[in-house]
C-alpha cells in the first residue's frame, strides 16, 4: 500500500469517525444545543444571568435536580423506572443534616456515609428488582415509601443543620466558577471513565434487550444492580448537594421534585424504554428546565401561565431536539401507546 | 443599593416605588389564594398604590425551585420578599443572601429560622393545644380520641400534633388512632371512616380540618370535634335558621389567611424605616357554635359569609391587625374596611 | 396432516368445539384473582379478628377503591397500549371542580354538566393522543405537559378557589347502601365497572387491538390495525375515565378543592401493575386493575386504624406493597395454578406439531 | 443407572491423545496471528490446529421439561473436536433447547456432561466454552455493530474507547471476511440477513472449543450460506467441535460429519453423515417417508402455465430508490416466485403491495380494479395478506395467545356488535389451523410457547382466518423444518388451487424451483428474468438473481 493511499484511508476513517460520532450523539448534541439556546435567550433578556451571583445561584438551584436526573437516566437507560428518587435524596439529606459536625473529619465521613446510603439504597432497589423479577416501577414505588418512612424516622420535620464550611464547599464560588460546576463536571468525567469500561455497553444492552444481553454473557443481575447503584450514587450526591444548598434537612421533598427529575430526564433526550441515553443529558435536561423557569420569571409571566408555559416548553424542547419526529410519515413507523 | 432598607425615601425602582415580590409556594388552594388576594388588594389601596410595585411568583412545592425563585427576585432588584415558605429551614441560605443584598424578607403562615427574616405566623402548637384542650374538657378528662393528621413530615402537622399531645398530657384521654387526612376532604372521609370503624367507642376527634366528614360518618351519636374554620365547617356549627347544621359539639380554631396581608404591611413598615421585632405571633382563639356570626363585614365581627360566590373552603379572615374586606379576599380588588392597629394593641398578638 | 389413499397430504380436520372449550385463565387473570382474594382476606381479618365495624369499613374502602379503579381503568388501557397517562390528576381535579361549580348541588343541572365534563375529558385525551401520534412525542412528555397545562388553565379560570357543592344524588350513591342490603353503593358501582371494564378491555375487538398495539406495534400495523386511531382512542378513554373519577370524587367529598386529583396518580399506576399488567404494554386485564385498587384500599384501611408512628406506617405500606407483589409474581402464580388444577392441556397438544407425524 | 450413549459410527477412537492445555486460549493470540500486508491470502484466525484440549464430550441422558412440555427426554449425544455435528429435527423437536443446555442457558432437569470421561458442569467450566449464534438473534438493537460484537466479553472490562471498539470490530469483521457492514452503525439499521451475519461473526469470533450455530442460514442468501460453510470448515480444521442446526438438509449433508436426529425430544439417531442422504434424514426426522409433497409439486410443474384470471397486476411500480419500474401479474391459482439476493428491492416490493410503504410511481390493480394501498388495512380489505420477514417483531404478538394472533386481522368477522365471539373465533380459526397442521391444543397458549416453525404457521394461518385471496409471502420458510416445509408447500399450492394466489419470495433457490408456477428475478430493483414451468431451473434463477438476462 502506498503512502498516499494509507493517509487517504486514515483521513477517510477519521471522517467516518467524526460522522459516526455526530450521528450517535445527535440526540445529546441537540439537547445541549437547546440548553445553549435557552441560556442565550435568558442572558439576552436579563443581565443578572451572566453575573457571578446570577450564574452561581442558577447552577446551585438546578444542581440537585440535575444530579438526581443523571441518576434516574441511568436507570432509564437500563430499561427501568425509579419512583424512589425523591425519597432517597430526602433520606440522604436528613442523615447529613442530623449527623454532620463542624469538623473536617466529620464532613468527610458523613459525606461518605451519605453517598454510601445513596449507593446502598440504589443497590437494594436493584437487588429487589433482579431477585424478584418484578417491574422496577412497582419495586421502586414500594421503596419510595420505605425510604420516605426511613427519612421521617431520622427527622420527623424539617430541621437539623449543616456546617457553613461544608455548604460553602459545594455551593460556593472560587475564582468566578461555582463549585457546583466542578462537581457536575466531575460527575461527567466519572461517567466518561465508566463508559470506557464495558459497564456502559452492558447497561445499554440490558435496557435494549434483556434476553439478548443475557445470552451474550452480560452479567445481567450484576449490571442491573450496578445501574441502580450508580443511580443511588447520584441520588447520594443530590442529597449532599441539597443539604449544602438548604443547610438543613427536609424529610418530605414534595411531589414536584420527582416530577422535575422525570421531566429533566425526558427533556435531556433519554427515552423511556431503555437502551439509549446518557446521564449527562439528565444534567442538561435539568438545566433546560431551570433556565426556562428563569425565563418565565424574567418575562414576568402571570403565575398561572407558568404552568401552561412549562408544559409548552416540555413539548417544544423535545420536538426541537428531534425535528424529524414531525416528518415521520405516518405509515412508515407505526406508533404504539408509548409514542416516541 | 445600601440605602434601601430603612431609608424611608420610597423605593429603588425607576418610578420611586418599592418593588415587592410575593413568593408563593402554590396557588393550588383557596387558603393561599385568599391570602394572595388580600395582599394584592392592599397593594392597590392608597397609600400603597403609590408606593408599591407588586409581583407575584409561584415556586411550586419544591424547595430548590423556591430557592431559585428567591435568588431570581434578588437579582431582579426587589426591595422586599413576602414569602410563603415551603420549608422552615431549607430556604435559609437563600434568605440570608437576600438579606445581605439589602432585601427585606418576611415569611408568613409558616416560619423560617433565618435570623435576618421577619416571621408572621400563628402559634401552631397553640392551635393544636386550644382545640384539644376543649375536647379534653368536654370528655371530662378521659376517653378515646382520634387525631386526624395532615401530611407527615410537614412542619404544620408536627407542631399541631405536639399541641394536641400537650393538651392530653396527664389526663386519661387516649389517642386510639391517627388517620392521615392530608388536609383533603376525600382522604379524611376515607381514612377517618376506617379509623372510626375500628374504634366506634371514640368520644372525640381532633383535626386541623375535617369535622364535616366526621359528622357525615358519625351519625348515630354525638361526637366532639375540633376542626378548622372554613366556610363549610362554620356552616356545620351555624344555627339552622341560617341554613347551618346546628351542631354544638364542634369547635373551630381559625387558621388566619390574613397573616399574608400583615406580612405585607410589616415589609412596608420595615422598608419605610420602622423598627419592628422579628417575630409576630398571632392569636388562635377558639370559636364555638355560639360565636358564629353571619354577615358581610368582618370588621363588624362577621365570621361566616354565606353566598354562592363564597368558596366552601373560604376562611373567615379578618383581624384588627389588617385592613382589607370581603371583596378583597374574594377578588383581590381593594376593599378597605378598617385601619389597622399595631400588634401591641391587639389581644393575643405577641411580637418579639 | 394425514396421508390419504393417493399418498397426498390432507389436513386433519379440527372442529370448532375443540377450540372454544375450556377455561384458560391468563397469567394476568390468575394474578388478578390472587390479588382480589388477598384483598378479601385482609378485609375479612379486619372485620373479624380486628373487630372493625363492617359497614364503616366496607363503604369507605369501596369508595376509595372505586375512585382509584375508575381512573385506573383508563390508565390500564393506556398502559396496555404501551403508554402512560400522567395527565390523570388534573383531569380529575378539573372535573371535580366543574361538577361542583356548574351543577352546584343540583341534580338536574348535573344531568347536562356531567356529560359535558366527560366530553371535555375525552377532548383532553384526544389532544394527548394526537400529540403522541402526530408529533411523535413520548407519552410521558405529552401527558406530563398536558397535566401542567391543565393545572395552569384551571387555576386561571377558577382564580385559585373552588366553588359549590356536589349534586346530592351523587353523594347519596357514594354514601348509602343498596336499599335493603348491607351492600354499600360503591360496591355496586365496582361490580358494574368490573363488568363494563372487562367487556371493553378483554372481550371487544377494540380491546384486542389495544393489546396488539402494546404487544407489538409493528405486528398490529401489519395486521391491519390503525395504530394511530387506537392510540388516540385509549387516551380519549383515559380522559373520560379520569373525568368520571373526578366527578365521583367530588360526589364523595361533597365539595371540590383545587389539587384534589394529585394523590391519585401513583395509585392508578400501582393498581394496574399490582394487577399483573406488563409495564411495557401488551398484557393486562381489568380484573387485575380493579383488584389492585381494592388491595391498596384495604392496606390503607389497615394503616388508618393502626396507632403507630406515621413514619412507620409509611415503611409498612411500602413493605406490604412489595411483599404482596412478590408473593403474587408469575412464578408463584404458576405454582398456585398447578395446585389449583388449572394446568394447561397435555404436552402433546401443546407442542402443536403435526399430530400424525410421530 | 448407566446412561445410554448413542455411539457414533465410524468415529476414530483416539484415547492416548495429549491431555491438552488448560484454560481458554487468549484471543490476543488470534489477533497476533493475523499478519498484515498479505491481502491476497488473508490469514485464518483460530487456535493452533492439533492441540485440542479434549477429544470427546458426551451429553448423557439429558432431560428438560417446560411445565407440561417434555422438550428433551433422555437425550444422549457425543461430540468430537475437529468435526461438524448436525442437529436435526422437526420444529419443536428440542434442538434449541438442547443447544441452550449445552451452553448453560437452560439448566437440564437431569443429565450430565462428560468431557473425556470427566464429569463437567454445563456452565462455567474452562474446559467447556461454548460459543453460540442463536436462532432468535441476540443483538441489542440500539447498540452499534461494534459494541454488539464485543458485548459481554469479560476481558473488555479494561478501559476502551468507542473508536478502539470500532477498530477491534473492524478487525473482527475483516478477519471473518465480512466487508459490507459498518461497525459504527446501530444494529437496528441493518436488514435481517446482515444482522444474522453479525450474530454469526460474533459467535465465530468467540469460538474456543465448541461453536454452536442454531439455524444460522435461515436468513442468509446462497452466497452467505457458502461464506458460512467456508468458515465452519475452517474452524473444524482448527480442532473446533461445531454443532449446527439447520432445516436446509442439503446444507447438512454438505457440511456435517455426524448427524443427530431429534424427534419429540428424543434422540432417534446419531450417526456419521456419510451414510445419509436428504431422503433418509427426512424419514428419520418425520418418522415417515417423505414423498407426497414432491408429487404435488411435480404434478403442477408438468402442467403448462395456465391462462388464468389476473388477480393482481402491478404496472411500472417504482419505490425510489429501492425499486424501479416493476411490472408483474399474478393469476388466480398461481404461485409466483420472486428470486433475488439480499437487498435487491424485493422487500420494498412486498411492503408496497401490502400498503406498508408508499410507491413513488406506478399502479396496482386488484381483480382488475386500481387500488390505492395506503395502509396494510386497505390491503387486507382488498384481500391481500402478508407473511412478513421477521415473525418475531412483524408477524406475531409473542406474549398473546394463538387465538388472538389468528383473529387480529379479522376481528370484524368474528365479532358481534364489536364484541368478539369466542365461538365464531373457533369456527373461523379451526379450518385455518387444520389446513396448516396446527394442533387444536395450542389455541389458547401464548404464541411464544410455540416452536419457530409452528409460530410461522400461525402467521400464515391468520390470513386464512382473514379470508385473504392474495398472499404475499416473504421468505416464509425460514426456520421451518422439512416436514413442515412440505406441509407449507402443499398448503401453498392448495391455497392457490382453491382460488388464491401467492407471491413468494425466498432466499433459497430450491424453494422457488420446487413450488412455483412462475418465477421472476430481481436485481438492483429491476426485474431481470421471468420463467415458467419447466424453465424454472436452479441455474436460470441464479443467473437472474445475479443480474444476468435469462
Ligand atoms: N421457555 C420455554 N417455555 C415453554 N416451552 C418451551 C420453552 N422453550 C421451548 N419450549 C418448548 O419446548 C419444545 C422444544 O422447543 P425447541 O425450541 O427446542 O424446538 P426446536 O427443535 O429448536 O424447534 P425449531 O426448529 O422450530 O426451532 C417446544 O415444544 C417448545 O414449545
Ligand atoms: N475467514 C477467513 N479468513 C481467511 N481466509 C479465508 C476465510 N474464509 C475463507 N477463506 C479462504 O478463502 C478462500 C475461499 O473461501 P470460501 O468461503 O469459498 O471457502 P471454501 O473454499 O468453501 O472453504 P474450504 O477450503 O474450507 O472448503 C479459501 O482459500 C479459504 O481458505
Ligand atoms: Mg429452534
Ligand atoms: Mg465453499
Amino acid at each position: 500500500m502506498s503512502q498516499e493511499t494509507a493517509t487517504a484511508v486514515r483521513v477517510g476513517e477519521r471522517g467516518a469517525a467524526v460522522r459516526s460520532f455526530a450521528s450517535r450523539k445527535v440526540g445529546f448534541l441537540a439537547s445541549a444545543a437547546v440548553l445553549v439556546a435557552f441560556f442565550a435567550i435568558n442572558a439576552s433578556i436579563s443581565e443578572a444571568v451572566l453575573t457571578t451571583y446570577g450564574f452561581s445561584s442558577f447552577v446551585n438551584a438546578g444542581a440537585t435536580v440535575a444530579l438526581a436526573a443523571a441518576g434516574l437516566s441511568v436507570v432509564v437507560m437500563a430499561g427501568g423506572l425509579d419512583l424512589s428518587v425523591a425519597a432517597v435524596v430526602a433520606l440522604v439529606n436528613v442523615v447529613v443534616a442530623t449527623r454532620m459536625q463542624d469538623t473536617s473529619a466529620s464532613m468527610m465521613w458523613v459525606s461518605l456515609l451519605a453517598v454510601g446510603i445513596g449507593v446502598a439504597a440504589g443497590a437494594l432497589n436493584g437487588v429487589l428488582v433482579t431477585t424478584t423479577g418484578l417491574p422496577s416501577v412497582i419495586v421502586t414505588l414500594a421503596t419510595f415509601f420505605i425510604w420516605g418512612g426511613a427519612a421521617l424516622l431520622v427527622l420527623d420535620s424539617p430541621g437539623g443543620s449543616v456546617p457553613f464550611d461544608f455548604a460553602d464547599l459545594l455551593t460556593g464560588v472560587r475564582g468566578g466558577v461555582p463549585n457546583a460546576v466542578l462537581l457536575l463536571l466531575g460527575l461527567c468525567v466519572l461517567w466518561l471513565l465508566l463508559s470506557r469500561t464495558s459497564l456502559r455497553v452492558n447497561i445499554l444492552a440490558l435496557g435494549g434487550d434483556r434476553a439478548a444481553a443475557r445470552a451474550n454473557g452480560v452479567p445481567v443481575a450484576g449490571t442491573e444492580v450496578a445501574a441502580f447503584a450508580i443511580a443511588g450514587f447520584c441520588y447520594g450526591l443530590a442529597g449532599l448537594f441539597l443539604s449544602a444548598l438548604t443547610v438543613s434537612g427536609t424529610p418530605n421533598l414534595g411531589a414536584d421534585f420527582t416530577l422535575n427529575a422525570f421531566a429533566a430526564v425526558v427533556v435531556g433526550g433519554t427515552q423511556f424504554g431503555g437502551g439509549r441515553g446518557t446521564p449527562v443529558s439528565g444534567l442538561i435536561g435539568a438545566f433546560v428546565l431551570y433556565t426556562s423557569y428563569s425565563i418565565l420569571f424574567t418575562i414576568e409571566a402571570p403565575s398561572e401561565l407558568n404552568y401552561v408555559l412549562t408544559g409548552a416548553i416540555l413539548v417544544v424542547a423535545v420536538v426541537v431536539q428531534n425535528p424529524r419526529r414531525l416528518l415521520v410519515s405516518r405509515s412508515a413507523e407505526p406508533v404504539s401507546g408509548a409514542g416516541g | 443599593g445600601d440605602d434601601k432598607p430603612g431609608s424611608g425615601q420610597g423605593g429603588g425602582g425607576d418610578d420611586g416605588k418599592f418593588k415587592i415580590a410575593l413568593n408563593l409556594s402554590t396557588t393550588n388552594n383557596t387558603y393561599q389564594t385568599q391570602a394572595r388576594n388580600l395582599i394584592e388588594a392592599a397593594a392597590k389601596t392608597p397609600p400603597y398604590d403609590e408606593k408599591v410595585e407588586l409581583r407575584v411568583d409561584v415556586a411550586g412545592v419544591d424547595v430548590t425551585k423556591q430557592i431559585q425563585m428567591i435568588n431570581n427576585e434578588v437579582a431582579a432588584g426587589v426591595d422586599a420578599i413576602v414569602l410563603y415558605p415551603v420549608s422552615p429551614t431549607g430556604l435559609n441560605p437563600a434568605i440570608e443572601k437576600a438579606c445581605k443584598a439589602g432585601v427585606v424578607v418576611v415569611a408568613w403562615d409558616s416560619n423560617v429560622t433565618a435570623p435576618c427574616a421577619y416571621n408572621v405566623y400563628p402559634d401552631l402548637e397553640q392551635f393544636g393545644y386550644t382545640g384539644a384542650k376543649w375536647l379534653v374538657d368536654q370528655m371530662g378528662g378521659k376517653g378515646e380520641l382520634i387525631v386526624i393528621r395532615g401530611i407527615e413530615g410537614v412542619p404544620a402537622d408536627t407542631f399541631e400534633y405536639e399541641g394536641v399531645l400537650k393538651a392530653i398530657e396527664g389526663t386519661d384521654v387516649e389517642i386510639v388512632a391517627e388517620p392521615e387526612g392530608e388536609w383533603a376532604a376525600a382522604t379524611i372521609k376515607t381514612t377517618f371512616a376506617q379509623a372510626y370503624a375500628a374504634h366506634p367507642e371514640a368520644d372525640a376527634v381532633w383535626g386541623a380540618t375535617g369535622c364535616i366528614q366526621v359528622h357525615e360518618i358519625v351519625k348515630d351519636k354525638e361526637i366532639f370535634c375540633s376542626g378548622g374554620m372554613s366556610k363549610d365547617e362554620m356552616m356545620l356549627m351555624a344555627p339552622e335558621d341560617v341554613g347551618g347544621g346546628g351542631v354544638t359539639t364542634n369547635v373551630a380554631v381559625p387558621a388566619p389567611p390574613w397573616d399574608g396581608e400583615l406580612a405585607f404591611f410589616i415589609a412596608m413598615d420595615v422598608l419605610e424605616g420602622a423598627d419592628i421585632p422579628k417575630t409576630t405571633l398571632l392569636p388562635t382563639p377558639l370559636v364555638t357554635a355560639e360565636d358564629v356570626k353571619v354577615g358581610t363585614n368582618p370588621a363588624e365581627g362577621a365570621n361566616l359569609f354565606v353566598g354562592d360566590d363564597i368558596p366552601p373552603d373560604f376562611f373567615p379572615f379578618w383581624s384588627p391587625l389588617v385592613e382589607q374586606g370581603l371583596e378583597a379576599a374574594l377578588h383581590g380588588t381593594p376593599d378597605k374596611i378598617s385601619d389597622r392597629k399595631p400588634c401591641s394593641e391587639v389581644e393575643g398578638c405577641v411580637q418579639k | 396432516m394425514t396421508v390419504d389413499a393417493e399418498g397426498m397430504l390432507r389436513p386433519r380436520q379440527i372442529s370448532a368445539t375443540e377450540l372454544s372449550t375450556g377455561f384458560h385463565p391468563s397469567r394476568e387473570t390468575a394474578i388478578g384473582l390472587g390479588v382480589l382474594s388477598l384483598a378479601g382476606l385482609v378485609f375479612v381479618l379486619q372485620v373479624t379478628v380486628g373487630s372493625v365495624q363492617y359497614s364503616g369499613l366496607a363503604s369507605s374502602v369501596s369508595a376509595y377503591a372505586l375512585i382509584v379503579a375508575i381512573a385506573a381503568f383508563g390508565q390500564g388501557l393506556v398502559m396496555l397500549s404501551g403508554g402512560f397517562d400522567l395527565s390523570i390528576p388534573w383531569v380529575m381535579s378539573m372535573s371535580a371542580l366543574a361538577i361542583t361549580r356548574f351543577a352546584d348541588g343540583s341534580d338536574s343541572r348535573a344531568l347536562w354538566v356531567a356529560p359535558a365534563i366527560l366530553a371535555a375529558g375525552a377532548f383532553i385525551g384526544v389532544v394527548n393522543g394526537l400529540g403522541i401520534v402526530m408529533l411523535r412525542l413520548p407519552a410521558i412528555v405529552m401527558t406530563l405537559a398536558m397535566n401542567v397545562v391543565l393545572q395552569g388553565l384551571v387555576l386561571l379560570y377558577t382564580e385559585g378557589s373552588a366553588r359549590g357543592v356536589s349534586p346530592p344524588s351523587l353523594r347519596k350513591v357514594m354514601d348509602e347502601d343498596l336499599p335493603g342490603t348491607p351492600i354499600p353503593g360503591p360496591v355496586v358501582l365496582l361490580a358494574v365497572l368490573l363488568l363494563a371494564g372487562t367487556l371493553l378491555q378483554s372481550k371487544t375487538g377494540f380491546g384486542r387491538r389495544v393489546a396488539s398495539v402494546g404487544a407489538s406495534a409493528r405486528t398490529a400495523f401489519l395486521s391491519g390495525v390503525n395504530n394511530a386511531r387506537v392510540v388516540v382512542s385509549v387516551y380519549a378513554i383515559s380522559g373520560v375515565s379520569a373525568a368520571l373519577a373526578g366527578v365521583i370524587l367530588a360526589g364523595y367529598s361533597g365539595q371540590s378543592t383545587l389539587a384534589m386529583g394529585d394523590p391519585y396518580l401513583l395509585p392508578t399506576i400501582a393498581a394496574v401493575v399490582l394487577g399483573g399488567a406488563a409495564v411495557a404494554g401488551g398484557r393486562g386485564v381489568f380484573l387485575g386493575t380493579l383488584a389492585g385498587a381494592l388491595f391498596i384500599a384495604v392496606v390503607q384501611s389497615v394503616l388508618a386504624t393502626m396507632s403507630v408512628d406515621a413514619a412507620w406506617r409509611t415503611v409498612i405500606f411500602g413493605t406490604v406493597i412489595l411483599f404482596s407483589a412478590v408473593v403474587l409474581q408469575p412464578g408463584t402464580i404458576t405454582w398456585a395454578r398447578r395446585l389449583g388444577g388449572m394446568a394447561r392441556p397435555s404436552s402433546a397438544a401443546v407442542v402443536g406439531r403435526s399430530q400424525d407425524a410421530s | 443407572m448407566r446412561p445410554k450413549v448413542t455411539q457414533m459410527a465410524g468415529l476414530p477412537v483416539n484415547d492416548g491423545g495429549e491431555p491438552g492445555r488448560p484454560g481458554p486460549l487468549p484471543s490476543s493470540t488470534r489477533a497476533e496471528e493475523v499478519r498484515p500486508g498479505n491481502p491476497g491470502k488473508p490469514d485464518r484466525p483460530g487456535p493452533d490446529p492439533g492441540t485440542p484440549r479434549w477429544r470427546r464430550a458426551e451429553v448423557a441422558s439429558v432431560s428438560k421439561c417446560f411445565g407440561a412440555i417434555q422438550a428433551l427426554d433422555d437425550v444422549s449425544v457425543e461430540f468430537r473436536t475437529g468435526s461438524v455435528h448436525g442437529l436435526l429435527g422437526q420444529n419443536g423437536a428440542g434442538k434449541s433447547t438442547l443447544i441452550k443446555v449445552l451452553n448453560g442457558l437452560v439448566r437440564p432437569d437431569a443429565g450430565q456432561l462428560r468431557i473425556d470421561e470427566n464429569p463437567t458442569p454445563f456452565a462455567g467450566s474452562p474446559a467447556w466454552q461454548v460459543s453460540t449464534a442463536y436462532q432468535e438473534l441476540t443483538l441489542v438493537p440500539y447498540l452499534s455493530v461494534a459494541e454488539n460484537l464485543v458485548l459481554g466479553r469479560r476481558r473488555e472490562y479494561g478501559v476502551t474507547s468507542f473508536e478502539s471498539t470500532v477498530a477491534a470490530a473492524s478487525e473482527i469483521l475483516r478477519r471473518w471476511r465480512v466487508d459490507d457492514v459498518d461497525p459504527r452503525k446501530p444494529v437496528k439499521s441493518n436488514p435481517l440477513p446482515v444482522r444474522q451475519r453479525i450474530e454469526i461473526v460474533r459467535a465465530l469470533e468467540r469460538t474456543d472449543q465448541v461453536l454452536v450455530l442454531d439455524e444460522p442460514t435461515s436468513a442468509l442468501d446462497p452466497a452467505g450460506a457458502d461464506w458460512l460453510k467456508g468458515q465452519i470448515r475452517h474452524l473444524r480444521d482448527r480442532g473446533v467441535a461445531v454443532v449446527i442446526v439447520s432445516h436446509r438438509l442439503a446444507e447438512i449433508e454438505d457440511v456435517c460429519d455426524y448427524v443427530t436426529v431429534l424427534r419429540d425430544g428424543r434422540a432417534v439417531a446419531s450417526e456419521s453423515s456419510s451414510g445419509l442422504n436428504e431422503q433418509k434424514i427426512a424419514t428419520l426426522m418425520l418418522g415417515r417417508e417423505m414423498l407426497q409433497t414432491q408429487r404435488v409439486i411435480a404434478d403442477r410443474h408438468d402442467e403448462a402455465p395456465r391462462a388464468t384470471n389476473t388477480v393482481l397486476e402491478v404496472q411500472s411500480l417504482s419505490v425510489e430508490p429501492a425499486l424501479r419500474d416493476v411490472s408483474l401479474t399474478l393469476g388466480e391459482g398461481e404461485v409466483l416466485g420472486v428470486g433475488g439476493l439480499e437487498g435487491q428491492g424485493q422487500h420494498a416490493l412486498f411492503m408496497t403491495l401490502f400498503g406498508a410503504q408508499r410507491p413513488t410511481r406506478g399502479e396496482v390493480l386488484v381483480g382488475g380494479r386500481a387500488v390505492r394501498l395506503k395502509s396494510p388495512r386497505r390491503a387486507i380489505r382488498a384481500g391481500i395478506g402478508m407473511v412478513p420477514e421477521d415473525r418475531k417483531t412483524e408477524g406475531l404478538m409473542l406474549q398473546r395467545t394463538v387465538r388472538e394472533n389468528l383473529t387480529l386481522p379479522a376481528l370484524r368477522r368474528v365479532s358481534r356488535a364489536g364484541v368478539v365471539s369466542p365461538a365464531k373465533e373457533a369456527q373461523t380459526a379451526a379450518p385455518a389451523m387444520a389446513s396448516l397442521g396446527l394442533a387444536a391444543g395450542v389455541f389458547d397458549n401464548a404464541a411464544s410457547s410455540l416452536s419457530g416453525g409452528n409460530q410461522q404457521k400461525v402467521v400464515a394461518a391468520k390470513w386464512l382466518v382473514a379470508d385473504s385471496r392474495i398472499l404475499l409471502m416473504f421468505d416464509p420458510l425460514r426456520g421451518v423444518d422439512v416436514g413442515a416445509r412440505q406441509e407449507f408447500f402443499a398448503w401453498m399450492t392448495t391455497f392457490a388451487a382453491g382460488g388464491g394466489a401467492v407471491l413468494f419470495y425466498s432466499s433459497d433457490i430450491d424453494e422457488l424451483t420446487t413450488v412455483c408456477d412462475r418465477v421472476i428475478t430481481i436485481y438492483r430493483g429491476v426485474v431481470t428474468g421471468s420463467m415458467a414451468g419447466s424453465e424454472i431451473t436452479r441455474e436460470r434463477v441464479l443467473a437472474g438473481m445475479l443480474g444476468g438476462d435469462s
